[in-house]
C-alpha cells in the first residue's frame, strides 16, 4: 500500500488540484435535481404513502401486531354493501344483523414506512400510492380517520415537471422526462 | 458666473471620483456580484445550481441583496458580558477603514481635489494594515472563547504576513521609483507590466491577499469546524453582515493595487485624459474589470482548497513567503541597477 | 504533534475548572462536534486533554428493543446508524438466525453482501465528506454526497428505499433484484472508479490536504490494539483484522477481495483506506452481479409458510411476504452473538433469548462507540485544528455511538 | 492450541460451540475475575468488544467479550468471560425530594478490567449507568450517556419504572 500513500510534490499538486477544479468550472457535472420545478416519478416499488383496499381486506390485525412502531390501530366497521364498509356507528337498529370488522388506520406521524404492514398483509390488500414528499401542517392531519386513510395525501407537486433518473456513466445520475 | 463652471466639473469629477470609482456604488454592486459569484463558481465546481431562486431569470444574483435584506432585519444581540462599546463601534471601524483604503487608490489619471497626494501608494497600504487591528477588537470585545481564539490567529497571520505584504509592495516602490500609482501605471505603460517586471512581488501579493482576506486555504481565522464563526461568532444582523463584507471590500482594495501594480493598471485605456469619461470613467471600467478577473480568481480557490492549519500558515509566512518578498526587492533592485 | 508531550495521567489530574489552561466546549450545538459534546482543555494552541461528552442522542435502542417483538428490532437498528442501515439490519438479523437455527439460500446470502458493499461505498462517501468539510473543503463534501446519489438509487430500485431500507429478515432478504439492475450498477460502478481519480487530485493528493494530515493523529499499532479501534482506522494502524475474513459471513466466503491494510496510523492512512475499500468494493460489486446463483431468496421453511396469495406474490413480483410466524418469532433459549463489518467498523450484537417473544436482553455495540479512545488518546498533544482532522479521519457518527 | 484446554484451565465452566460460534467462560468468585483476565490476555484476547450486563430476578451477570487482533488464530472467535454476582435486596429509603419513600435498587460491586484491557473503560461506563455495576478500579467511573435526572435509576434492568418516559411513549 506505500505506493498509494506516496506524497504528490506541492507544485504539482497544486497545478493538478487546480486544474481540477478548474475543469469542472467550464464543464459542470451538475447532479441535483432543481427541486419542487421537477420532481421524481416514483418508482412502483417504492415505499410511500399506501392505502388499503377496503374490499379486499379482511380485518385481521396482523399489520396492527408487526408495525415497529405501533403507528397502525384498528377501527371497528361494519361490513356494507359489495364488500365495502360502514362507520360501525350507521349500525342498523338490530344490531345482530350487522356484521363487524375492523380496518387498519395509519398515523402518519408515526409511521416509519418500513412497509412489514404491506408484506405481512394475508391477502396483499395495501398497495403503494407512488406519493411520498408530503408536508403535513396540523397534528390532525398526521391521524386521518378510516374515510381519509382510503384517499392518502395527494402529492403536492402534481404541476411540476416529472423526471426519473437514470444512471449515466459522465454524470453518475441524469434525469429524464418520466414516459 | 463662468468661473464657477471648472468648479463645478471639478465638483463632480470628485463626486464621480467618491461614489462611483473606485468608491460606493462600485463595491456595494462588485460585493454583491462577487459574493453571488464565489458561490456560483463552488456551485459550479460541486455539481449543483447555487442560488438560483431569488432571482431566477438571473441566475440568482440578487441572493446577495436578499441576504442584505436578512441581515438588516434581524435583531442585533450584545452579549451580557461583552465590551460593549468595544462590540459595538469594532466592526464599524473595520469596515470604514477598509472603505478608507479605497479613497487613496486611483483608478484613472485624474487627480483628486480632495486626497490630491504624492504618496497614495503608502497612505493605501496603510489604511489595509489597520483594518486587522480591528479584527482583534471585535474578537476580544466579544468575551466569547471561540472569538478570543480567533482574534489571537488573526493577531499571529496579521503579523507574519505584514512583512511580505509591505516588502512586496516596496519592492514595486523601488522599481518603479515613486510612491504613487499614476507614476506606477506610467511606468508600465512605457514598457512591460509589472508582473513580468517582478513576478516574485505579484506571487507574494497575491498569498498575502488570500491569506488577509480570509479565503482558502488560509480561511483560518473562521475556521467553521474549530471555531464556529471565528471573530464574529457572538454577532448578528447588520454587523454580522458588515463582518462578511470586509472580507470582500478588504479583497477589492487588495485587487485594484494588484491591477495597478502589476496588471498595467488601465492600459489600454490612454495614459492621461482629461474629463469625467475618459480620465475617470473608462479607464475605471479597464481597472475595475482587471481587479474583478484576480477577484474571481481569488474566489475559485474555495472550490479547490480546505484550509491550513494556523502554525502552518505561519510558518510559510515566516519563510517561504518572507523568502520570496526579500527576493522580490533583490530582483527590483537588479533590475534597477541593470535598466539605468 | 508538539514537542511537550502531556501524558494521560497528567491530564487526568487537572482541574474541570482550568485556571490554568483554555476549557473549551466544543459541541453539542457547534458546527464541528456532531451531536456530542468535545470538552477539549487547552493549553495555548496545544490540546491537553479531551473528554468526550457522548449520549446527547442516546436512543434507548436496547431498551425500546427488549419490550418489542424480535422483528420489530429491525428498523430500529437501522435508525441508530443511518448512513449504515444495512449493516445494522444484517448483523441484528444474524445473531436471530444463529438462535432460530436458520440458514439463508445462497442467492440470499449474495443478495445480503451486494446491499452491504453498495452500503459501505455510501458510507465512505459519506465519511469522507464529513472529513472534507471539517477540513474546510466544501467541494469534496459536496462531491461526496453527490456520489452516494447513483449508489442510493440503485438501493432504491433493490428495496425501495433510499436510507432505511429493512431489506434483511431472518432467513432471506425481502426484495429480489429487479430486472435491469446489473446493467444500471455497471453503469454506476464505472462512473464511481472515474470519480474516484478526481477524488485523487482535488483532494486526496491535494498538498493542503497532505499537509494537514500527515502524522496527525497517529494511532500506533499496539495502542489500537490495545484501545480496540475498529474498522478502517484499525487497518490503517497496521492491524490485519477484517470480520469479513476473519469471521466470515454472508457471501464474504466465495468473494475475493483484498483487505486494505497500512502502516502508518495517521489521518492520512485512515483516508485513504477509505478510497482503497471503495475500490474493493467495486470489485466485489461485480464478482457478486457476476456470481450470483439463482434460487429463492428466502429459506425453505419460511416459504413453505406462505399462503397461496403470499406465493402467488412471490412468484410474480419476486417479493417476500411474512407469514405470521414472522411476527410471533420465538427463538429457543440460548445465547448468540454476531458480528458484521460495517463501513465504520465491527457491529457486536449479543443477544439473549429465553424462549419469549421479546429478547431478554439485547446489546450491540456500534463501531464509532468502540472508536472513542481516538479523542481521549490520540488527540492529546496536538493543536485545537487538529481535532476536526482527527475527528473527521476516523469518520465518527455520534448517534451510531449512543446508540 | 489447543483452546478448549487452555480455557478449561482458567475455569471450571466453559461452554464451546463451534458451530454457532459460542465460546463461554464463567467464573464463579469474582475475586477470582482480574486473574481469569490475565490469563486470557496472554493467551491472546487482547481487546473488549463490549461489556454488558444481564439482569436475572436474583443476580446480575457481567460479560466482557473480548477477542483478539493480534493472534491469528483467535480472531474468528469472540470469547464471553462472565461473572455473576448477587443482587442485594432493595431496600426502602426516605427521598428528601420527593418526600416519600422510594426504592432503593443498590449496585452490585465487581472489579473492573480497565487495567487488563484498557479497551473497555467506556464500555464499563456504560454497563455501570445501565446496571448498577460498581466497576471497583475503575479510573473514571461517571455517567457516560444519562443525563443527571436518571441518577441509580439503572434502566436496563428488568425492575425499572418508567414514570417519567409515559410521555414520550403516548
Amino acid at each position: 500500500m506505500s505506493e498509494v500513500r506516496k506524497p504528490r510534490d506541492p507544485v504539482t499538486g497544486h497545478i493538478k488540484a487546480l486544474a481540477k477544479g478548474f475543469k469542472y468550472l467550464i464543464e459542470p457535472n451538475r447532479m441535483t435535481l432543481d427541486y419542487p420545478a421537477e420532481t421524481m416519478k416514483l418508482p412502483p416499488n417504492y415505499r410511500g404513502f399506501f392505502t388499503v383496499d377496503d374490499v379486499k381486506c379482511i380485518g385481521c390485525s396482523m399489520c396492527e401486531m408487526v408495525c415497529p412502531p405501533e403507528a397502525i390501530t384498528m377501527v371497528p366497521r361494519i361490513v356494507g354493501s359489495g364488500g365495502k364498509t360502514l362507520p360501525a356507528e350507521s349500525a342498523p337498529q338490530d344490531q345482530k344483523a350487522a356484521k363487524r370488522t375492523k380496518r387498519p388506520v395509519v398515523n402518519w406521524g408515526k409511521c416509519i414506512f418500513c412497509y412489514f404492514c404491506v408484506d405481512v398483509c394475508p391477502v396483499d390488500a395495501f398497495r403503494p400510492t407512488g406519493v411520498h414528499d408530503v408536508a403535513f401542517y396540523t397534528d390532525r392531519e398526521y391521524r386521518p380517520t378510516y374515510e381519509e386513510y382510503l384517499n392518502p395525501p395527494e402529492d403536492p407537486y402534481k404541476s411540476s415537471k416529472k423526471v426519473v433518473s437514470k444512471a449515466d456513466k459522465k454524470r453518475g445520475v441524469s434525469y429524464e422526462p418520466a414516459p | 458666473m463662468m468661473e464657477l463652471i471648472p468648479l463645478i466639473i471639478w465638483l463632480i469629477q470628485d463626486l464621480l471620483y467618491i461614489v462611483v470609482f473606485p468608491g460606493l456604488v462600485t463595491i456595494l454592486v462588485l460585493a454583491i456580484v462577487i459574493i453571488w459569484l464565489e458561490r456560483k463558481i463552488a456551485a459550479k465546481v460541486q455539481m449543483r445550481f447555487g442560488p438560483l431562486w431569488v432571482s431566477k431569470r438571473i441566475g440568482g444574483a440578487l441572493q446577495s441583496v436578499a441576504d442584505l435584506l436578512r441581515f438588516s432585519f434581524q435583531e442585533f444581540i450584545v452579549p451580557e458580558k461583552s465590551d460593549r462599546w468595544a462590540f459595538i463601534v469594532a466592526p464599524g471601524l473595520m469596515f470604514a477603514f477598509s472603505m478608507i483604503s479605497l479613497i487613496f487608490i486611483p483608478v484613472g489619471p485624474y487627480y483628486s481635489y480632495l486626497f490630491p497626494s504624492y504618496y497614495t501608494i503608502l497612505f493605501s497600504v496603510g489604511m489595509i494594515i489597520i483594518t486587522p487591528i480591528f479584527a482583534i477588537l471585535v474578537g476580544w470585545s466579544s468575551d466569547n472563547k471561540f472569538s478570543f481564539i480567533g482574534a489571537l490567529r488573526e493577531a499571529f497571520l496579521l503579523i507574519s504576513y505584514e512583512v511580505p505584504f509591505l516588502l512586496s509592495v516596496a519592492s514595486m516602490i523601488v522599481l518603479y521609483r515613486t510612491f504613487n500609482y499614476v507614476d506606477a501605471v506610467a511606468y508600465q505603460f512605457r514598457g512591460l507590466p509589472g508582473l513580468v517586471l517582478n513576478p516574485l512581488a505579484a506571487l507574494t501579493l497575491l498569498i498575502v491577499m488570500i491569506r488577509t482576506t480570509g479565503r482558502f486555504p488560509f480561511d483560518i481565522t473562521e475556521a467553521d469546524s474549530e471555531l464556529v464563526m471565528g471573530l464574529f461568532t457572538e454577532y448578528s444582523a447588520l454587523f454580522f453582515g458588515i463582518g462578511m463584507a470586509t472580507p470582500y471590500v478588504e479583497l477589492y482594495a487588495f485587487s485594484l493595487i494588484f491591477s495597478l501594480l502589476f496588471l498595467g493598471g488601465w492600459w489600454p485605456a490612454p495614459l492621461y485624459a482629461h474629463g469625467p469619461i475618459m480620465g475617470l470613467i473608462i479607464p475605471g471600467i479597464v481597472v475595475v474589470v482587471k481587479a474583478f478577473i484576480v477577484m474571481a480568481l481569488l474566489v475559485f480557490l474555495r472550490a479547490v482548497y480546505p484550509r491550513y492549519r494556523l502554525d502552518q500558515a505561519i510558518r510559510s509566512g515566516w519563510s517561504y513567503v518572507l523568502l520570496l518578498s526579500v527576493l522580490s526587492v533583490l530582483l527590483s533592485f537588479g533590475e534597477v541597477m541593470l535598466l539605468r | 504533534m508538539s514537542e511537550k508531550v502531556y501524558n494521560l495521567e497528567e491530564a487526568a489530574t487537572l482541574s474541570p475548572s482550568g485556571e490554568k489552561y483554555i476549557v473549551l466546549q466544543i459541541g453539542p450545538s457547534h458546527p464541528g462536534s456532531g451531536h456530542m459534546r468535545l470538552v477539549v482543555w487547552l493549553d495555548g494552541d496545544i490540546i491537553v486533554k479531551v473528554d468526550p461528552d457522548i449520549g446527547f442522542v442516546h436512543r434507548t435502542s436496547e431498551w425500546l428493543s427488549e419490550r418489542r417483538e424480535w422483528i420489530k428490532a429491525v428498523p430500529i437498528v437501522e435508525r441508530i446508524m443511518l448512513p449504515d442501515t444495512i449493516h445494522a439490519n444484517l448483523s441484528y438479523v444474524l445473531a436471530v438466525e444463529k438462535l432460530l437455527g436458520i440458514e439463508p439460500p445462497p442467492r440470499a446470502q449474495y443478495l445480503r453482501s451486494l446491499a452491504a458493499e453498495i452500503n459501505r461505498i455510501t458510507s465512505h462517501l459519506y465519511g469522507i465528506g464529513i472529513f472534507g468539510i471539517f477540513l474546510g473543503s466544501s467541494t469534496v463534501y459536496m462531491w461526496a454526497f453527490g456520489d452516494r446519489e447513483p449508489f442510493l438509487d440503485l438501493m432504491e430500485m433493490l428495496t425501495g428505499a433510499r436510507i432505511t431500507y429493512s431489506y434483511i429478515i431472518p432467513g432471506g432478504v425481502r426484495w429480489d433484484m429487479p430486472n435491469g439492475f446489473k446493467e444500471r450498477a455497471e453503469t454506476v460502478l464505472q462512473y464511481m472508479e472515474r470519480r474516484l481519480k478526481d477524488y485523487e487530485d482535488i483532494w486526496v493528493k491535494n498538498p493542503v490536504v497532505q499537509a494537514r494530515t500527515i502524522n496527525v493523529g497517529v494511532m500506533k499499532r499496539e495502542d489500537a490494539i490495545s484501545l480496540g479501534v475498529v474498522g478502517p482506522n484499525l487497518r490503517a494502524s497496521g492491524v490485519y483484522y477484517d470480520t469479513r475474513k476473519h469471521k466470515p459471513y454472508a457471501a464474504y466466503k466465495d468473494l475475493d477481495f483484498e483487505v486494505p491494510v497500512m502502516k502508518n496510523g495517521d489521518a492520512y492512512d485512515r483516508l485513504l483506506i477509505r478510497v482503497e475499500e471503495i475500490k474493493q468494493s467495486i470489485r466485489m460489486i461485480r464478482q457478486i452481479l457476476k456470481d450470483i446463483p439463482e434460487g429463492k431468496i428466502i429459506a425453505d421453511n419460511i416459504y413453505n409458510q406462505l399462503n397461496p396469495v403470499m406465493k402467488k406474490v412471490y412468484e410474480e413480483k419476486r417479493r417476500v411476504m411474512f407469514p405470521a410466524y414472522m411476527i410471533h418469532l420465538r427463538p429457543p433459549p440460548g445465547e448468540a452473538t454476531s458480528m458484521v463489518e460495517a463501513g465504520r467498523g465491527e457491529i457486536f450484537f449479543y443477544i439473549k433469548s429465553t424462549g419469549d417473544k421479546y429478547p431478554y436482553r439485547f446489546r450491540w455495540v456500534t463501531p464509532s462507540f468502540r472508536n472513542l479512545p481516538f479523542f481521549t488518546h490520540v488527540a492529546v498533544g496536538h493543536r485545537l485544528a487538529d481535532l476536526p482532522a482527527i475527528y473527521g479521519s476516523i469518520d465518527y457518527f455520534p448517534p451510531e455511538a449512543d446508540r | 492450541m489447543n483452546l478448549k484446554e487452555e480455557l478449561s484451565r482458567i475455569s471450571q465452566a466453559v461452554e464451546i460451540d463451534e458451530k454457532k460460534s459460542h465460546y463461554k467462560v464463567s467464573v464463579e468468585d469474582p475475586s477470582k475475575l482480574i486473574k481469569a483476565a490475565q490469563d486470557l490476555k496472554s493467551l491472546g484476547f487482547d481487546h473488549v468488544v463490549s461489556v454488558t450486563g444481564v439482569d436475572y430476578p436474583d443476580k446480575i451477570e457481567v460479560i466482557w467479550h473480548v477477542s483478539s487482533y493480534s493472534v491469528e488464530e483467535l480472531k474468528s472467535i469472540n470469547l464471553a468471560l462472565s461473572v455473576s454476582v448477587k443482587k442485594p435486596e432493595p431496600r426502602k429509603e426516605y427521598d428528601p425530594n420527593k418526600r416519600a419513600l422510594v426504592l432503593k435498587r443498590p449496585p452490585v460491586r465487581v472489579p473492573s478490567l480497565v487495567s487488563v484491557w484498557p479497551s473497555g473503560a467506556f464500555n464499563e461506563r456504560e454497563a455501570f449507568e445501565m446496571f448498577g455495576i460498581i466497576f471497583e478500579g475503575h479510573p473514571d467511573l461517571r455517567y457516560l450517556m444519562l443525563p443527571e435526572d436518571f441518577y441509580e435509576a439503572w434502566p436496563l434492568r428488568k425492575d425499572f419504572q418508567h414514570e417519567k418516559m409515559k410521555v414520550f411513549l403516548e
